[in-house]
């Protein structure tokens, strides 16, 4: 079975490498969006210190929506969905690949610009540890939320807008627990607290998102 | 349970009950609203510090929690279509959904208007406004998910499984907007402040909860009826109970 | 009673205008949840008619079918 | 005793009853042809005989035991060409294919070159699918009849869009599969002129 879901993964790699151009797009609008910021509050380096952390993780919540569909859209379109869920894989087994797949496509190299962001928003070094640690963390918690949402909206013709307006309220937790990280780490003081709880988050994020997803691909086939 | 809920599985029998349910929903609804809110408005003593101003307390304490009371009846409602595959369930959280929207929407405005007076400021980031707010977003994204769905039984469903996310999410969001309520305390003026109540003025409290949540049951039946009416126009039930009104 | 006279009453201790807009408005959303949902339970009642209606109009057309079909076998 | 039985099926979409208290039971090397007009449920029956879907009520019983108690044993037992063909359009028809093997555990060794071409695609095993016509994509997905010994099949519509050729391709396919007791269902608005015996199931369109 592992043989299996890795080569669904291979499969996602594989895709992810022919549209690229696909995965860029958010990227240079995530970048966009954080070098807006600068041009409407003024360029004052402790101002800007003072609202990277929400600025950064907002812009993040922003742009991984703008991905999101990618999760089941074409899959569900193209057919390969009901394919996969005739595989005799369990379907949450499934889901947690795309999920993984998603991540490593789409947010990982939100992480990888992200020192581009430190020298953009004035970030001292332990705030870009904190802000590091806390998309570490955060991340995979948005692609496995965000999964549900998508594959809520799927049945639907036009379900862009309609799934932001479904995960942001959800997301509100982890924007809070994650800015309140950096902006401990801005004042030298320990944010592991923050880590932990974001890290529960996951786990029970972990536990019961790809079987929600499950059902919910279950319905958009009815 | 399944044994109890089984005999309701039925779509017809549930209208029957609901019907039966639903004069006395509404003539608790009305008395428990007209004592409670008549006494709290001009029976109970003033606050000795905010005066009149409190009074709002017979409308927003009642809404706030029946907006999360309606909201935990449609998890319920959600997680009973989705485990037992009962179709009146399913269909009840798409009869829930407007009315706990309304609820959380009176009990935002009755915050903001009481917010006012005490703040000298309409709106407060304060944490109970807050996750109201956030509450109301939460129950917009049922409505709308369930409204963008042609097929209506798909739609129940998955409504239902947002419904079910949403009241796992809904303590977290909870206690993290309190927290970071109180990590920004200086932004905030002052909280609600949370004398002992009086017993005068407690009654008309407890009394116009009552009351609240027997309109937010009506209402919830009611639409609930009409939700059953729209998804089995065909079934020989309707076409008898429409044959029979016409025909009077 | 608490207040001492109707105008005391309607003056709520200075506080009216925010006493009388939260129930004012709270009244008004609520009543107005309770129209729309009467309403939509009486468009219900008129699409079930369209519905019956239709059902008509389609037992019709295949009477009328079928009477095509027997017509053109005796003419046959 | 039989494979496949159904047993009081009913289907209901949008509040319309598509079909009610449908049953029939299939052996092996049985084709069984769904008929009816468009809008009468064929696609529907298909779906929930595979599992896509759940019926409303009735169920679906393979060698005995409810397909909804062991989806998976079920669904590693049957191959399902549906309307939509499950073809990427990015990827190109070995790419297609080979990921399509490897989710399904199948062999991923094998030399997919002459498989493709007795589906008459040769020289287009690298363009992506998205590039070539809708028959030919078709080709691609129905392959996996080629890659798939398993004892059902399920087929929606398979000979749209297919020139004679490949009508001709599939049914000498679909008839080597019935030969070695294997089973059919499938969907078509053609007649099947068959060699084999071929059941056949009418769904009038319900108002």
């Amino acid at each position: 079975m592992i043989a299996r879901l890795t080569g669904l993964l291979g499969r996602e790699m594989a895709l992810a490498y022919r549209q690229k151009s696909e995965l860029i797009q958010p990227l240079i609008f995530f970048v966009l969006v954080i070098s807006l910021f600068p041009l409407g509050v003024g360029p004052g380096p402790q101002m800007l210190q003072k609202i990277a952390p929400g600025v950064i993780w907002v812009a993040v919540l922003l742009s991984s929506l703008l991905g999101m569909e990618r999760l089941f859209r074409d899959d569900f379109s193209d057919g390969w969905l009901e394919q996969m869920m005739l595989s005799g894989l369990p379907l949450y087994a499934v889901v947690l690949v795309k999920v993984t797949a998603h991540w490593l496509t789409c947010v990982l190299p939100l992480l990888l610009i992200s020192p581009l962001l430190a020298l953009f928003l004035n970030l001292t070094p332990e705030m870009y540890v904190a802000l590091l640690c806390s998309l570490l963390v955060g991340t995979p918690l948005l692609s496995l939320v965000g999964a549900t949402g998508v594959a809520l909206t799927l049945g639907l013709q036009r379900g862009g807008v309609l799934l932001s307006l479904l995960l942001l309220p959800l997301f509100i937790p982890l924007l809070i627990f994650a800015t309140s990280a950096v902006d401990a780490a801005s004042m030298q003081l320990p944010y592991n607290g923050q880590l932990a709880i974001i890290g529960a988050l996951l786990l029970l994020a972990l536990a019961l998102t790809p079987v929600a997803t499950a059902h919910a691909l279950k319905i958009s086939q009815n | 349970m399944w044994k109890w809920l089984h005999p309701y599985a039925k779509t017809e029998r549930a209208f029957a009950l609901c019907s039966k349910l639903l004069p006395w929903c509404w003539g608790g609804a009305a008395l428990g609203l007209a004592i409670g809110l008549v006494w709290g408005l001009a029976f109970a003593p003033a606050d000795y510090q905010q005066g009149d101003s409190f009074r709002i307390i017979y409308l927003h304490v009642p809404s706030a929690i029946l907006s999360m009371g309606a909201y935990s009846g449609m998890a319920i409602a959600a997680f009973i279509g989705l485990v037992w595959q009962i179709r009146s369930a399913d269909m009840a959280v798409a009869a829930i959904a407007p009315v706990g929207a309304v609820v959380t929407f009176v009990a935002l405005f009755t915050g903001a208007a009481w917010g006012k007076p005490m703040w000298g400021t309409w709106w407060v980031w304060d944490a109970r406004l807050t996750s109201e707010l956030i509450l109301l977003f939460l129950y917009l994204g049922v409505m709308a998910l369930y409204q963008s769905f042609e097929d209506k039984q798909q739609g129940a469903k998955a409504a239902g499984i947002l419904a079910l996310v949403g009241v796992v999410n809904l303590p977290i969001i909870h206690y993290s907007v309190e927290w970071w309520n109180t990590l920004h305390q200086g932004a905030t003026i002052t909280k609600f402040g949370k004398p002992s109540i009086a017993p005068e003025m407690l009654w008309p409290l407890l009394i116009s909860i009552v009351g609240l949540g027997l309109l937010v049951a009506a209402l919830s039946l009611y639409r609930l009826q009409s939700e059953m009416i729209r998804r089995e126009m065909h079934r020989p039930w309707v076409q008898a109970m429409y044959r029979q009104q016409e025909g009077q | 009673m608490h207040f001492e006279s109707w105008s005391a009453f309607w003056a709520m201790g200075g506080y009216a205008f925010y006493v009388w807009l939260a129930f004012g408005v709270s009244g008004l959303a609520l009543l107005l949840l309770i129209v729309q949902s009467v309403k939509a339970r009486r468009s219900l009642q008129t699409t079930w008619q369209a519905e019956q209606a239709r059902q008509q109009r389609i037992a019709a057309s295949r009477a009328r079918q079928q009477q095509n079909s027997k017509l053109a076998e005796e003419v046959d | 005793m039989s494979l496949l039985s159904v047993n009081k099926l009913s289907c209901v979409k949008r509040d319309r009853i598509l079909f009610e208290e449908l049953g029939f039971s299939m052996q092996a090397g049985e084709l069984l042809h769904v008929q009816g007009p468009n809008g009468a449920g064929k696609t529907s029956l298909l779906r929930l005989l595979v599992g896509l879907s759940l019926p409303d009520s009735g169920s679906i019983q393979w060698r005995g035991e409810d397909i909804r108690r062991t989806p998976g044993q079920y669904q590693s037992e049957l191959c399902y060409f549906g309307h939509k063909l499950g073809v990427n359009l990015a990827l190109n028809a070995i790419d297609n294919l080979r990921f399509w093997c490897r989710m399904q555990g199948l062999p991923t060794n094998q030399d997919l070159y002459p498989l493709l071409e007795t589906m008459g695609l040769v020289g287009l095993e690298e363009l992506p699918a998205g590039q070539l016509s809708a028959g030919q994509q078709r080709r691609i997905a129905l392959a996996r009849f080629w890659l798939k010994s398993c004892p059902l099949w399920v087929l929606d519509e398979p000979f749209t869009a297919l020139d004679k050729q490949a009508v001709a391709l599939l049914k000498s396919r679909l008839a080597e599969h019935l030969q070695s007791q294997g089973l059919i269902i499938m969907t078509s608005h053609q007649s099947l002129d068959f060699p084999l015996p071929v059941r056949e199931l009418h769904l009038e369109y319900r108002l």
